[in-house]
């Protein structure tokens, strides 16, 4: 894997967040093609690292590297121009616009006009339901629908890594179970993926690889399987009692 | 009947509030009613205008329908300013009370530009150059003191609880307003009279209109138009959206949010800009006062219209123009009242109030941003 | 003496400090302020002598100062100026008046020169708001200052109703050229009005008098038999409109319409539309700019209104309003302005003045009572010199008391505003009132002196009408 | 050798953006009329006039900013520093002087009317041009370097500069106030100070544990002080001296002599100097106390203030003691507003309304103008439970119908209730009963039984207006601190879970009104009698604007907060409807005023002396910073 | 009797529907779960129950007696109180002005008595307080002491939750509605928060409806679970019971794999 290029690395990012020091030496990377997902609790810094991926936080020492290409510093829409966007957690949809106009909002940097109608084919193929909804104001739609309207926005950009912010978070176990379907559908058909997840069991079940984030330090790293086994793990993020 | 329903209004036991409300409403309606129509057959009770109308010793046919034109193009113009309130609070959730000044600036810039062409003579001349050139020069000045205004003082104020922007929005209010005093005096600035093309009266639709009020009623409607369609088409219209309804997924999206929000601000500059000159057109005198009550005419077209909402503040500034222009004579005359005219304010405001108490997000629905949901 | 002598030396010796201040800053400022202002030369006198004569008259043993009436009196060392004030609307929208009036006193004072050897000092020009908060706050700044003798103010009445008292608890004298409220002084019947107070005096005419010309005017000249009013919600222009209707109606015509607008509307359809209403003849509309600019700007395209009679008065006898073509053809009531001819108390013409005005403001005077405070101005100092006693090196005495009792018997002054005679109850003013048409809007001056109807007080307070010229 | 070798591009660039921002600041305060405008008014005489102290503080401004803006990484030496102020300097005068070659070319007055001749005269210090653009360039460096010097000195140092400066200009500028005091201060009241000063300090050194002592000692020094001041109030000291020698007369008003300034300034330096060690000392000794022990101390101090408060009326003079009346009906519409926005968090822009109502009621039911022989003529006592109830009307009136709109909502139709009111006051319609546009005359004075306080009698007025306020302030606090306070405060966080905890939202938000009103009404009862006639003119929106500017300013939430802004605001500065301590700046008044809230909001929102509550929730991460840091925050993150 | 009885309750959003014909009971004493998916209109639910909203049409009654039309004021009064999904306390707040504005409506000194300070109002003060400090001891540890005069929004998410509840309770309720209370809670937070549910109903002998994801939580703390989808009870009973019905499955759950 060593001789493989990351497409989205940290290098011995810290962040400060005035006084307090959050992300501290973080160091991971993902690879082309994988689902890998970076698990903590409540305040562990899994936020942080998101906005610092996406620029909205910049670190204070350490590299965020995207594609090879150091991006520490850029803007926001320098890095979505770069391949990378991020389905927000709660969906988050545009709700009074239509359900068109939020998949073309996932398109504003693109420049390449003429394969958009690929794109949404591309979208329809996958979520069949969001095509009867074309018209529809998003807010109307019901969870479940938006759920995919918002991964759909994401892929518009044709992003080269898609970020998911807790997929889990306050869904019905339906709902979660879908939105991780989404997931893998998505990986195989060509896109990396980065998991924030609180949920670690349902996370690691679809990752290749992952990471745990406590106070803002990566605690534990390995493959899912070997995560899933780690006592440590167990007690701690998967909720098991003994 | 479910038109009759009250949005988002609680049904709730019948309290105190609300035999308020309903007495305010039935109270209005029959005083409304009563001062059109009169009440007939009560002799020394109040006429009703309309009846005197009728009888000849009212307002005139004639006269209601200057009222009316008169009230629609000092309305079209209410629009126009209630468009920037209403794009700013669509986007950054606050009202800008410096709005009105931003009008101002280009109403008084745009008059030495209107001078010197008259002083040319091309104002009579070349009427469309330089009628066109005046309104670019106060659409530029409009649009930079807006954009300025943003980019000094609301951009770092972004975030802060709601009060802090509006405050800060009246001290820019005050800044710009005794600027311009400073900079360019205190006296009145007389415009030069309309070019002659735009005098006397035109006859549309067997209506006659003073050319004037139809250009400024024509320019407004043809800039909302073209505004709307650039907001509802374009990309940029959509990025503006996108913020409104969520700032963080619109940079996600990869908005540039800073340069949009100056965007927004600069378009609300530019229509209140011809405004500027509008008003300059119809009034003829700009000094730096100005733009105090146009700005709070404005606001509350835009609330009434249903802040946040395009369509809403043109309707909702045609409805003021409309109401404090016709509605002293057509509501309060027929009761009697003395110098009806002097009481126009009150009976725009209460409008408002009504209007709210009626329909509490205004009459085309309002439309807030993210801060706004909470 | 010691004390002082102690004062001294740390003086010198921190001026040597305070130069070595200043010739840190810029040599050039220092030397071009002082060298400009013949200032300094008064001031430093002063600073030598105010200390020595001030302990002078501590220790005055005999006959000067001599002893103080009722109100006291003020003791003007050897060189020390004496001490008038203005309080006048000098900021927001009606600063044109204030501004005007701060003029005519300026340029009085040039005129009169100095009071037996003293130097006149305005101080700080006070503002009065046009509101009785203003009114009240400016006259508790000036009478805190000493030895202020007269003031020239207010320029609206709504400000002198507190500010009267004050000046009367401080003995001070209050000389208005421009508030026309009759409370302030007396109905002309021989009844005081109701805010009236013996320290104020007025060189403005009363509203009575304007109010009831001007409709004898309209009523007998013109043929005008209904009319419409509008006033802008200002106590003066409603009291002018309500005085207008009031002999309008007693000479046998009919208000149609009293209305009102608000001093910041631009749109005047509805107002107008409300007087077409009532289909009268003529309009008066005693009001200010700009509001005064959109009625006759507007009243063209009012359906009933086309033949109507405008008639204004004098808020809007301003040569900006005068140049706008709408006004060709408009009649104006006012204060008699047609003095081109007549000569000041110093001998200085109307006509002269107005030049100087020019030359020193940059622009022609923006309201007609900068006239009416020259003649205030004139007439408080010149009160101030007849009563004033000097003593033996130099110094003045003016009791406040004989000041106030000069000023209510002055009689045949001569002013520019024509001879200015105080009745017991203050008004000093000719009570002239004229009425002028403008028919060029090309060359205002000439039309804000085309006088075509004047009318004077009578005998019993009773309109009467005067020759023209 | 180049000292600005040792300073980095970044800091030299800044410098030179500092700079062109202080030339801006010069061709500013010159086109808006400022220099010319304020040139008159020498603040120290011959030397310095305020229009010019316009441009040297912007001068003094640029260099220092350019200075502080010196990269810390930078290591930039002293000398370095003041080059960088010299750079600024420079390039602001550059600036400057291409303002200057222009408006010596070209006639610009047409458009811009404040630049006049006598402008261009003082720019160019009556030289010509050269002088001006070599003064402009040469001042600027001057001034720069020294601004950043400034900067540079021990906080000590500075402190005591600055503040020496700006004692030498505050006495230059209070000439009519100090020398009215000084003249008129009589014996008595020196020696009441005197007393109450002196006792008080001796209670607080030897009883402060003893409240009973310490609060009988100073209720008997206070007992012998109103009788001491009032037994020798007719002696006057004797100081007239003092402003006699400090201040010269001379045609345009009087100034400072350049002794006194000198004596001023290194009065105030030596003080600085001095004192500054033990007023540290004292407050570090003050704030190491036990709380219990620090509340006694506050209490004997709050009991020393409070005495020697109530001797300060007298002395101050009519001027002052007015500006403090003024002040003080502006403070009580303040605490009424601060009920309604600060504790309930609702946005009333029409605020004035309920001035104008009690204002109205009192005067006509207490007028004795014959223009209104129809009404009672009632004492302020007899009238002032009317003006109540009238506010309490109001209040209702108003507070109904928006009690479901939001927050902008509220404020535009508080506002347009605003305009409604006046406009009604002011009509044709109800002239009968309001006088119309000629207002309400003859409010007489009132009659306390033992003394007549006459509206002219400004010591009097602001005795009586301080009660009131004193009153009012009582009642904002009591309520602050209850179940109605909490109520209201949970409205503000969230009303919809504020309703669900059990409030009433309805009886909350009309309560809240109907205090507000009752404030304001009694505040507008007080202004009509103190001035005796009242005009429509008074009440219009931007004084609503006014009080809402000054409670933000001082510190919503905070009733000494809304004392300080109502000072600040209307005392110093003047409100829109009256002029304050600073008359000279009166044509720039709301020019400085947009600026100072533009200048506080971007700088300090939570205003001069912010209520603990507001601070936090507008430095919530600071504080949240602090919390992670102290390990309050269990895990810790912002999310 | 129930304590809360809806019957056929209806409530529509400009044409699309919430709440559809929902009928559910809860009996004194009992702890009853609410779930379905998103959007199914489970908050809803609580927001007419508490008077928020209005139903369009259908009955909700409380301790036998129609509860539509009153104020949530009122309801409180009544003994309803709740807690919101997206944590709504008074951020700033002190922890301990939090729940003593909680108890508004259990005390009743107006404000001529706050003025005054009479006894009366300066002992009810007293009492509210006490109340205050032992309603937040309920959590042990996490929310007594320093954190008293703490703004709530220094507290850490749990916490807030926890401070949440502790305001419903202070609110002296008969029946207590919990909206995801352990939503953004990790394992151990969560297993607290399960045994707090439980103590409620044990040591305070309030009802309690929760509404919940987690179906641990549910598993745990239910007497009774109701499943809501497209704003209609699909399902009723005790955890067994739901958690093998099809259409629960099919609608809520999906595979079983999923739920733990």
């Amino acid at each position: 894997m060593a001789d493989r290029e990351p497409v989205l690395e940290f290098r011995g990012v810290n962040t400060h967040y005035g006084p307090v020091h959050i992300l501290k030496d973080v160091d991971l990377k993902v690879f082309d093609g994988e689902i890998v997902c970076l698990l903590g609790g409540n305040a562990s810094g899994k936020t942080t690292t998101l906005k610092a991926v996406l620029g909205m936080v910049i670190p204070t020492t350490g590299d965020v590297l995207l594609n090879g290409e150091v991006c520490s510093d850029k803007s926001t829409s320098y890095r979505v121009e770069r391949g990378v966007t991020m389905v927000p957690e709660n969906r988050r949809l545009f709700k009074r616009m239509t359900v068109k106009e939020n998949l073309e909002m996932g398109t504003y940097l693109r420049t390449d006009k003429e394969n958009l109608a690929d794109d949404l084919e591309r979208i329809f193929e996958l979520f069949p339901l969001v095509k009867e909804r074309l018209g529809q104001k998003a807010g109307t739609l019901s969870g479940g629908e938006q759920q995919m309207v918002a991964v759909g926005r994401a892929l518009m950009a044709r992003p080269k890594v898609l970020l998911m912010d807790e997929p889990s978070m306050g869904l019905a176990p339906v709902l979660v179970a879908q939105n991780f379907e989404i997931i893998e559908q998505i990986n195989e058909a060509g896109t990396t993926v980065f998991v924030v997840e609180q949920n670690a069991s349902m996370a690691l079940s679809i990752a290749d690889r992952g990471y745990v984030l406590q106070t803002g330090q990566i605690v534990l790293s390995g493959t899912a399987e070997d995560l899933l086994s780690n006592p440590q793990m167990r007690q701690a993020y998967l909720g098991e009692v003994d | 009947m479910k038109l009759l329903k009250l949005p988002q209004q609680r049904k709730r036991r019948f309290g105190f509030v609300d035999s308020f409300l309903w007495a305010v409403r039935i109270g209005a309606l029959v005083f409304v009613v009563v001062g059109i129509f009169g009440i007939p057959g009560v002799a020394g009770g109040p006429e009703g205008s309309l009846f005197k109308t009728l009888s000849g010793e009212g307002v005139s046919g004639e006269a209601w329908r200057d009222l009316f034109i008169s009230g629609l193009a000092q309305g079209s113009m209410y629009g126009m300013i209630a468009l920037g309130y209403s794009l700013v609070y669509g986007v950054l959730g606050f009202i800008n009370f410096a709005h009105g000044e931003v009008f101002m600036s280009g109403a008084l810039v745009s008059f030495f530009a209107a001078d010197a062409f008259a002083t040319a003579g091309i104002w009579e001349s070349q009427p469309v150059l330089a009628l066109g050139f005046t309104i670019l020069v106060a659409m530029a000045t409009s649009t930079i003191v807006a954009v300025l205004t943003e980019r000094i003082a609301y951009r770092r104020l972004r975030g802060s609880p709601r009060l802090i922007p509006l405050i800060t929005s009246i001290g820019m209010s005050f800044f710009i307003r005794y600027t311009f005093r400073g900079l360019f005096g205190d006296s009145f600035k007389t415009y030069p009279a309309a070019p002659g093309v735009l005098e006397g009266r035109a006859t549309i639709f067997g209506v006659e209109i003073l050319k004037t009020q139809l250009t400024v009623i024509v320019v407004t409607a043809v800039s909302m138009v073209v505004l709307y369609q650039f907001v509802a088409r374009t990309r940029m219209g959509r990025a503006m959206r996108a913020i409104a309804e969520d700032r963080e997924i619109a940079a996600l999206m990869g908005v540039n949010v800073d340069r949009v929000i100056s965007l927004t601000f600069a378009v609300g500059g530019a229509m209140a800009g011809i405004a500027g000159v509008l008003w300059a057109l119809l009034f003829r005198q700009v000094h730096f006062l100005t733009g105090f009550l146009p700005g709070i005419k404005g606001f509350t077209a835009a609330v009434v219209g249903g802040i946040g909402n395009m369509a809403g503040a043109y309707v909702g500034g045609l409805a003021i123009g409309l109401v404090e222009s016709v509605g002293p004579l057509l509501v309060l005359d027929g009761w009697g009242i003395p110098a009806v005219s002097q009481l126009k304010d009150v009976v725009a405001f209460s409008a408002l109030v009504l209007v709210l108490i009626y329909r509490p997000t205004g009459l085309l629905g309002e439309r807030l941003s993210v801060e706004e949901r909470g | 003496m010691s004390k002082k002598m102690k004062f001294r030396h740390l003086g010198v010796l921190v001026l040597v400090f305070a130069l070595i201040a200043a010739a840190c800053g810029d040599d050039d400022t220092a030397d071009t302020t002082t060298a400009a202002t013949t200032a300094d030369t008064t001031a430093d006198t002063t600073a030598d002598t105010t200390a020595d004569t001030t302990a002078d008259t501590t220790m005055a043993p005999m006959a000067f100062p001599p002893e103080a009436g009722a109100w006291g009196g003020v003791l003007i060392a050897a060189g020390a100026p004496v001490e008038i004030r203005t309080l006048q609307a000098i900021s927001e929208s009606v600063a044109f008046l204030g501004v005007d009036q701060n003029r005519g006193t300026e340029l009085a004072l040039e005129d009169f020169g100095d009071v037996l050897g003293h130097p006149v000092n305005l101080g700080t020009a006070e503002d009065d708001l046009c509101l009785g908060e203003g009114g009240a706050s400016g006259a508790t700044a000036i009478a805190a200052q000493e030895g202020v003798l007269g003031v020239i103010g207010t320029t609206c009445s709504g400000a002198a109703f507190p500010a009267i008292p004050i000046f009367h608890a401080a003995g001070i004298v209050l000389i208005s050229g421009s508030n026309t409220n009759a409370t302030l002084t007396s109905d002309f019947q021989g009844n005081a009005g109701e805010n009236w107070m013996n320290n104020y005096l007025r060189t403005a005419h009363n509203d009575l008098i304007q109010g009831a010309a001007a409709a004898i005017f309209a009523y007998d000249n013109l043929g005008l038999r209904k009319m419409g009013t509008i006033h802008d919600g200002d106590p003066y222009t409603s009291g002018l409109a309500g005085s207008f209707g009031l002999t309008f109606t007693e000479l046998g015509g009919e208000i149609v319409v009293a209305t009102s607008v608000a001093k910041e509307d631009t749109n005047m359809v509805p107002v107008l539309t409300e007087i077409a209403a009532g289909e009268p003849d003529g309009i008066y509309f005693p009001i200010f700019q700009p509001a005064g600019d959109f009625i006759v700007q507007q009243v063209g395209g009012i359906s009933g209104l086309e033949d109507v009679q405008m008639y204004g008065a004098d808020g809007l006898i301003t040569p900006d309003h005068f140049s706008l073509p709408e006004t060709e053809g408009v009649y104006y009531s006012g204060p008699d302005l047609g003095f081109d001819a007549n000569a000041g108390f110093t001998g200085e013409t109307y006509t002269n003045l107005v030049a100087r005005y020019e030359a020193a403001y940059g622009e022609l005077p923006t309201a007609a009572f900068h006239a009416h405070t020259y003649d205030a101005t004139m007439m408080l100092l010149f009160a101030i010199e007849s009563v004033a006693v000097e003593g033996p090196d130099g110094e003045l005495w003016v009791d406040r008391l004989a000041l106030r009792d000069f000023l209510y018997n002055i009689s045949d002054f001569a002013g520019v505003t024509g001879t200015l005679t105080c009745d017991e109850f203050g008004d000093c003013g000719g009570n002239v009132v004229s009425v002028i048409l403008n028919l060029d809007s090309d060359d205002p001056q000439a039309g804000i002196g085309n006088v075509v109807f004047r009318a004077g007080k009578g005998a019993g307070g009773e309109v009467v009408i005067l020759p023209l010229g | 050798m180049n000292p600005l070798a040792a300073t980095s591009q970044d800091s030299v660039r800044s410098a030179v953006k500092v700079g062109l921002l202080g030339g801006l600041g010069y061709i500013f305060v010159s086109a808006v009329g400022m220099v010319e405008g304020l040139g008159e008014k020498n603040v120290i005489d011959p030397i310095l006039s305020l229009g010019y102290l316009m441009l040297i503080w912007v001068g003094l401004w640029a260099g220092h900013r350019a200075g502080a803006g010196a990269l810390p990484g930078d290591g930039v030496s002293v000398v370095g520093r003041v080059w960088l102020g010299i750079v600024a300097g420079v390039t602001g005068g550059l600036l400057a002087s291409a303002f200057l070659i222009w408006i010596n070319t070209f006639v610009v007055r047409e458009v811009f009317t404040n630049i006049s001749p006598a402008l261009i005269e003082l720019l160019n210090l009556r030289q010509g041009l050269g002088t001006g653009v070599a003064v402009a360039i040469g001042g600027g460096a001057l001034l720069g370097g020294a601004g950043a010097a400034i900067g540079t000195l021990t906080p000590l140092m500075r402190r005591a500069l600055t503040g020496s400066f700006l004692w030498v200009l505050i006495v230059g500028f209070l000439e009519v106030i100090l020398s009215q005091i000084f003249r008129e201060i009589d014996l008595g009241v020196f020696l009441a100070f005197l007393i109450v000063g002196v006792t008080s300090w001796i209670l607080l050194r030897n009883f402060g544990d003893s409240q009973r002592v310490l609060l009988g000692g100073l209720l008997a020094a206070f007992v012998v002080g109103v009788l001491v001041s009032q037994a020798l109030s007719e002696v006057n000291l004797g100081l007239r001296f003092i402003p006699d020698f400090a201040y010269i007369n001379r045609v345009g008003g009087r100034a400072l002599t350049l002794s006194a300034a000198a004596i001023v300034f290194l009065v105030a330096f030596a003080a600085t100097v001095l004192f500054d060690g033990r007023r540290r000392a004292m407050r570090a000794r003050l704030a190491a106390l036990e709380p219990a022990e620090r509340q006694k101390w506050a209490f004997g101090l709050v009991g020393v203030f409070v005495g020697l408060g109530v001797f300060l009326p007298m002395i101050l003079g009519s001027v002052v003691n007015e500006l403090l009346s003024t002040t003080g009906l502006f403070l009580l519409m303040g605490l009424g507003l601060n009920i309604v926005i600060g504790y309930a968090g609702l946005l009333d822009l029409g605020y004035v309304a309920f001035f104008a109502v009690g204002a109205y009621t009192m005067a006509i039911l207490t007028s004795t103008s014959t223009a209104r022989n129809w009404a009672p003529e009632l004492s302020f006592w007899e009238a002032l439970p009317f003006v109540v109830l009238a506010a309490v009307v109001a209040g209702i009136l108003v507070g109904t119908p928006v009690i479901r709109m939001r927050g902008d909502y509220l404020a535009i139709v508080t506002l347009g209730f605003g305009e409604i009111a006046r406009i009604l006051f002011l009509s044709e319609w109800f002239s009968g009963v309001t006088g119309g546009a000629l207002g309400v005359t003859k409010i007489p004075p009132i009659e306390l039984g033992f003394y007549t306080v006459k509206g002219t009698d400004t010591q009097a007025v602001l005795y009586l207006v301080l009660a009131f306020v004193a009153l009012a302030a009582f009642v904002s606090y009591r309520l602050q601190d209850s179940r109605i306070g909490r109520s209201w405060m949970a409205m503000r966080e969230d009303e919809e879970v504020a309703e669900t905890m059990g409030v009433n939202i309805v009886k909350a938000k009309l309560l809240a009104f109907v205090m507000g009103a009752i404030l304001a009404g009694v505040g507008g009862a007080l202004f009509a009698v103190k001035f005796g006639t009242i005009f429509p003119a008074s009440f219009s929106i931007i004084v609503s604007i006014t009080v809402l500017v000054l409670i933000i300013v001082g510190g919503m939430g905070n009733i000494p907060g809304v004392a300080v802004g109502a000072l600040v605001m209307i005392g110093i500065l003047g409100g829109s409807n009256s002029s304050g301590l600073l008359r000279e700046f009166a044509e720039f008044k709301l020019l400085i005023y947009g600026a100072l809230m533009l200048y506080m909001m971007l700088n300090r929102p939570e205003g001069l002396l912010p209520s603990k509550r507001l601070a936090r929730e507008l430095h919530q991460e600071e504080a949240v910073q602090d919390a992670w840091l102290q390990g309050e925050i269990e895990q810790g993150e912002e999310d | 009797m129930s304590l809360l009885k809806i019957v056929r309750l209806h409530k529509d959003f400009g044409g699309v529907i919430a709440i559809n014909a929902l009928d559910f009971h809860v009996d004194e004493g009992e702890i009853v779960s609410v779930i379905g998916p998103n959007g199914a209109g489970k908050t809803t639910v609580f927001n007419l129950i508490t008077g928020m909203q209005a139903p369009d049409s259908g009955e909700i009654l409380f301790e036998g007696e129609t509860i539509i039309g009153l104020t949530p004021d009122v309801l409180t009064g009544r003994g309803i109180a709740r807690t919101f999904q997206n944590v709504r306390v008074f951020a700033n707040m002190t922890v301990l002005e939090n729940v003593m504005v909680a108890q508004h409506c259990r005390t009743s000194k107006g404000a001529v008595s706050a003025i005054f300070r009479t006894a009366g109002f300066r002992r009810e003060e007293e009492e509210i307080r006490e109340r205050a400090a032992e309603v937040l001891s309920f959590f042990g540890t996490r929310l007594v002491g320093y954190r008293f005069d703490q703004p709530a929004f220094m507290l850490s998410y749990a916490n807030r939750r926890r401070l949440e509840v502790a305001r419903a309770i202070a609110t002296q309720p008969k029946v207590v509605l919990l909206d995801e209370p352990t939503a953004g809670m990790n394992p151990s937070e969560t297993r607290e928060m399960t045994e707090l549910i439980g103590r409620l109903r044990d040591d305070r002998g309030i009802t309690v409806v929760v509404i919940e994801h987690e179906m641990k939580v549910v598993r745990d703390v239910s007497d009774r679970v109701v499943v809501l989808d497209h704003g209609e009870q699909i399902a009723e009973g005790s955890y067994e019971e739901v958690t093998s019905d099809e259409n629960v499955i099919e609608a809520y759950l999906g595979r079983p794999a999923r739920a733990h």
